[in-house]
């Protein structure tokens, strides 16, 4: 294991290869023309970055068909499809599912869904009731019930994440005795699934329908608050880790663009203004990158609390990315608020990122229960 | 029907009289609106500061609210919305600049909205750089021959005519050598494109002109001059922008405020005191307007109305983040972004079109950036800074 | 009267008569030998300025010794005061006691008062129990003993505004059936005052001490909150005006600084980086002008809430004028740091006004209630 | 006592153990400082990468801070607070420019803090623009005449020598003229004054040059050659700092928590809201601190380390302007502007004190104009902008 921003070679190596891949397969055009799909991601596709590039259980065991490396390698790799705005289920199923199922109990449930997870051959979400980033059963909207042998699950989910298309629905419902995690396939009857026109097309939201869905439980639920807590810290670190990749794209494009734009007879990058924004523009990316790859050490680590460590990351770089990408089009002039322009698609990024998994503001009142009100002097 | 009396200057009593006649004799609920607003015109209400027969009766131009309040109230169109450009930046250049038979030939079908007007200034190379522009102006017997490419033309696509910048000769500084014209649309070498936007829609265009012919008479104000003119042009626009206050809590924090009111499970200290910040600096930013409406019909021309498109554009990007981030979740979906939908903001996803299409208001008709520096240059009178072009041949600027 | 933001030719040649008689008679100079008197300012020429220039007395009717000019008069000279920093009871006689004895319901009372204040020849403060520059009757200190006849007030007041140079203290005092107004003598037995240190060396203030002092009633129970409640919007209003007048001049000199300084061979001022943060501090003293006079002429003509005028005067000049000091200081470099340089002497005051009745977050959590939770979308 | 064998590069268990015998032999608790420093030179700890003989056993650089974390843990002195600007400026110039003989005079004293130093580089006109200096260099005989004015030297009452910018030839452009000098300050024509600052006190000084004569040998690489110095000399001040981590909620933030603690009565959703801003804020750049330097220590020098002065120097204004608000009317009060009183931020309004002092972090050190446009062209390598000075013979640059 490597001490806490010890970015290693053999990490960079990692970042380079996923950017070159993204770079081939799913440049920009690539993106364009698959956001405008009904599905809205290339299955194909995805099962090359889970096959034959192989990063997708980079945090998952060994024997489950990963390769047990911890989350920051899951962060580089999530960054990297942040950056290229690769579409496809990153968030259902890289940043929820796999983490919810490697949290799980239960080492056959793991076996079962994991690996095919890891290659990509199958898609998932998880449905967790939250409100402002947090769990919260309180707003848990589905009921399970049970005929003493199989469960079948009813209620509506909203905003589910890769919804529409993923092949497994992990969904936390109500028993008679709490709160438990169940899978259910997407195909089966009583599950209606309506697809979300969203604000960023590369991605895909769903609203759900069950009505007495066949359900697998697959967490009980004495363990199921602590998976699901965890899951949504892990989920929230790693968006953090994909606003982090968006945001450096956007910088990087920008600052080739004032290079070599001109107006004045001088590339408009010399002007201060244009400069200094840019300065800010950076100084608001390596916040970001420090906040995102800290939550990703601390939870891999244990070296921090992990709710605020996931919720500092995801308050700094949701206004991060937002303001990256929001100068980036300012800096970008006309040309930024075209449809052809590379800028609008990260600021649709940046927004829908921002209200998943709970805004900055939450984050921050978040932050200022447990990091403020609860604040103690240290004994030095 | 009552008339001012020529040669003595029409009072507001006069005009009120004469816009209550016409509104009677042409009621604007059962009025077609180009018969309506051609009457307006011939009675000398469109712009009660020109001259008579061009669509004014030679009044003091303070008197023009009152017109177009008695229009509004009576159900009438804020004029502007006939025909923008025309109204906005055209009407006072033709009257500047056109002889009297164009002026005539012009006028009242701009004010009726029969011919619309677009304006073609902007091109890819000159945005914030205007007068650095590329189009061409070569002279060709009694006329000229236009070669280039124009952006950002909204309504370019509707326009009967434009108003058009190019450059006459690219030997000398670059403010020096544009010539200022009028361009009929229909000319033969005119191209429209839409030019599809963040939002989806296309309410912008590009216009491409190959050889376009216009006759030496198009021709606004001397060859090499056309900078000035189109700086009375743009003068125009910013002074017709201080007709009206608006009420506290209207326009964009308006729909902060209502969304407010509409989501109180959304509510937190946070949110709620960012709407009050909002709120604060909407209130401050309506006064300044205000402050800078009364000066200026005082003849004072202050630094308030220098600085109201600047703050205000930024304020309305910044009250609909803050209403995407009220939203919530829901504010991660929008209707449709087919370039066929209507091009405006409304329909279930209205906040979200209208933070998308927000984002061009600190770079349309000046950057924040440019902005800033005409503060910091021309109201503030502070030293310009050092330009890579200034003073050099067109031809030899960078580019 | 005149329509708001309808500054006439008079009211410009009222500027400009106080400004020069500042220039001439308290320039920077002054204003640094004054400051460090025990008394912290000059009596005589504070007289000067209520009897030979008389401006003390615009928005006092004309039977009182005043001009019956109104309330945006009164604040053009607070204006020009607080531009100049002229060392004195501004905030004591001018803000607080000129307006609440205006309030007062009986001609005698004010007949009494108001001539001395307005010709300079008595000083006067008033000692408002308030929180976050709201009338907060739970925080007063003061309670008033009477024996049939005369009243004696104990208690203790603190950051009383010119406390220890006032001749008269306006205190506001509890009583058996409420809270009414009472005038003390200042030299009289049972007050101790004690001058506070204050970081703002031209604006002083005390801690006063009461021990049985011989109080007269000047307002009874009945109108005293009104008249407590009006004399803090005004003197909010007031003091907003007197930050317009800080924040211009430290404009003005910043304008002058960065158009001399010459760094890399041209006046700094030309740099992007220096203009458009002259830009943006001519940006705010512009809003903070518009909401202090707005709230000048609603309190005179009744044509907004007071309340909400004075909170919004106060919220934007209080920032306003602090980011123009501070920015002055940036812009004149190392010299802004200096004793020496003005721009330390606009940011101590900045900073003393922002903190005096109710700091910009205080207006803004006021002003929540007031515009925010009661507001009701209009009737279109 | 261990030593280190010579010719093998120590490891830390070497640096380690021979830290522990000076600190044995020399417990910080009873040993005169300068006694304790002297030894910890001999035993060549205090800059363990510096030759054997000149405070150091050619070691690796990476192994300093844990021979200064030993002498911390032992009750030590922090080495740089002995000799702020000798530590954190001079002695990696001294090591790199001067002769060993003079090296080795001027060392050990360095070290030890009998010797304390100074800085003479800005100038009452050059402060942004320090390569613009005015201060001049004249060669007399074997030596120079200096003549000039400097100003914003801290210590230089104190200081026993001073580094020295001064100009050798005003034909050249402005950073080609400059050499670098050390200055004996007893030496004849040295002026030191106190400068007074906005917190009352005299942190800093003026010091005049008047015909100032100082030997060649205490010159610091070529005539001419005083940028390049003078930027290595910069370096090492930017590089020293990066030897500690901070922990959560230490530093100015610490003080505004304990602040919050402290006035319950005070307390408002806002203020709460801000304060949990602040602290969001200060974690983020408490790990981007960190993060540059893992960095650093992994040998490779990111944007971040550019970046920490910056954000550091104007998160701290505003951790202050809070605390000052969250004060309420007892941030109006200062105990007193005495310049006698003692220079720190202690005492009963410690608080108004740290306020009015953090003024000046975002000024002194490059200003956060400077720090921008150092961010935009040498880590983001944007374009240069003009400047009116370059090319240009310092003589005709207008000043």
């Amino acid at each position: 294991m490597t001490q806490e921003f010890e970015f290693t070679e053999e990490m960079k190596e990692l970042r380079e290869m996923v950017r070159e891949f993204c770079a081939e397969f799913s440049d920009e055009q690539t993106v364009r023309q698959t956001m405008e799909t009904e599905a809205g991601y290339d299955a194909a596709l995805w099962q090359r970055f889970g096959s034959e590039l192989g990063v997708f259980g980079l945090a998952v065991a060994e024997e489950l068909g990963g390769a047990g490396l911890g989350l920051v390698h899951h962060a580089i790799v999530v960054e990297e499809l942040g950056a290229a705005l690769v579409c496809g289920p990153v968030l259902g199923t890289l940043c929820l599912a796999i983490p919810a199922l490697s949290a799980l109990p239960e080492e056959t449930i793991r076996a079962e869904y994991l690996p095919g997870l890891v290659s990509g051959e199958t898609t998932a979400t998880v449905a967790i009731p939250q409100r402002a980033g947090e769990y919260s059963p309180d707003d848990l909207s589905v009921d399970a019930v049970s005929d003493g042998e199989a469960f079948a699950l009813s209620g509506r989910l909203d905003y589910v994440a890769d919804g529409s298309t993923a092949d497994v629905l992990f969904i936390a419902a109500r028993t008679p005795t709490g709160v438990a995690l169940f899978a259910v396939d997407s195909e089966s009857t009583g599950v209606e699934r309506t697809r979300l026109f969203t604000l960023d097309q590369t991605r895909r939201q769903a609203t759900i329908v069950l009505q007495n869905a066949a359900a697998r439980l697959i967490c009980a639920e004495t363990e199921t608050p602590d998976v699901l807590v965890q899951t949504l810290a892990t989920a929230t670190a790693l968006l953090a880790a994909s606003q982090v990749g968006g945001g450096q794209r956007m910088l990087d494009a920008t600052i080739a663009h004032v290079s070599s734009r001109i107006q004045f007879g001088q590339a408009i990058g010399a002007f201060q203004a244009i400069k200094h924004r840019c300065a800010n523009m950076l100084i608001a990316e390596e916040q970001a990158r420090s906040a995102a790859y800290h939550a990703a050490w601390a939870i891999q680590d244990g070296t921090d609390e992990p709710l605020i460590a996931a919720s500092l990351a995801k308050a700094v770089a949701s206004e991060s990315f937002l303001w990256i990408s929001r100068s980036a089009i300012q800096l970008h002039g006309g040309m930024g608020f075209t449809w052809e322009g590379a800028p609008q698609l990260y600021l649709k990024r940046a927004t829908a990122d921002s209200l998943t998994l709970g805004t900055a503001a939450e984050h921050t009142e978040r932050l200022a229960r447990v990091a403020i009100d609860e604040w103690e002097p240290a004994l030095v | 029907m009552t008339t001012a009396e020529v040669g003595v200057v029409p009072d507001a009593a006069t005009i009120e009289q004469i816009a209550r006649d016409v509104l009677a004799e042409h009621p604007p609920a059962s009025t077609p609106i180009t018969h309506l607003m051609g009457a307006w015109y011939d009675a000398g209400l469109t712009w009660v500061y020109f001259p008579r027969g061009f669509g004014g009766l030679d009044a003091p131009r303070s008197l023009q609210p009152l017109a177009n309040r008695l229009m509004r109230e009576a159900g009438g169109p804020e004029p502007r919305t006939v025909n923008t450009i025309g109204y906005g930046i055209v009407a006072g250049t033709i009257r500047r600049y056109a002889t009297p038979e164009l002026a005539s030939r012009l006028l009242r079908p701009l004010a009726t909205g029969e011919e619309k007007w677009c304006q073609l200034f902007s091109e890819p190379g000159a945005g914030s750089d205007l007068a650095g522009l590329t189009t061409r102006a070569v002279r060709d017997g009694d006329g000229w021959r236009i070669t280039g490419q124009k952006v950002w033309n909204s309504l370019a696509h509707q326009s009967r005519w434009a108003i058009l910048l190019a450059r006459t000769d690219p030997d000398v500084p670059k403010h020096k050598g544009l010539t200022y014209f009028i361009l009929d649309m229909q000319t033969p070498g005119v191209t429209v494109r839409p030019l599809r936007q963040l939002t989806g829609r296309a309410q912008f265009n590009e216009v491409f002109l190959d050889e376009v012919y216009l006759p030496d008479t198009q021709r606004f104000g001397d060859v090499g001059a056309g900078w000035i003119v189109a700086n009375s042009t743009l003068g125009d626009e910013r002074t017709s922008l201080g007709d009206r206050v608006s009420a506290r809590g209207s326009g964009a924090i308006g729909d902060a405020l209502a969304l407010w009111a509409e989501k109180p499970e959304n509510h937190s200290p946070i949110l709620r005191e960012q709407l009050t910040r909002l709120w604060i600096r909407a209130e401050a930013h309506r006064l300044t307007s205000d402050r800078a409406r009364v000066a200026a019909t005082m003849g004072v021309q202050g630094p308030e109305s220098a600085i109201t498109k600047l703050v205000g554009s930024e304020l309305t990007q910044q009250i609909y983040e803050y209403c995407i981030e009220l939203l919530g979740p829901e504010g991660t979906l929008i209707d449709t972004y087919s370039p066929e939908a209507p091009d405006d903001e409304s329909g279930p996803t209205a906040i979200q079109r209208k933070y998308l299409r927000s984002r061009a208001t600190t770079i349309e008709g000046g950057t924040s950036e440019i902005l800033r520096n005409v503060i910091g240059e021309r109201v503030l009178k502070l030293p310009q800074e050092l330009r890579a072009d200034k003073g050099i041949p067109w031809r030899d600027v960078p580019r």
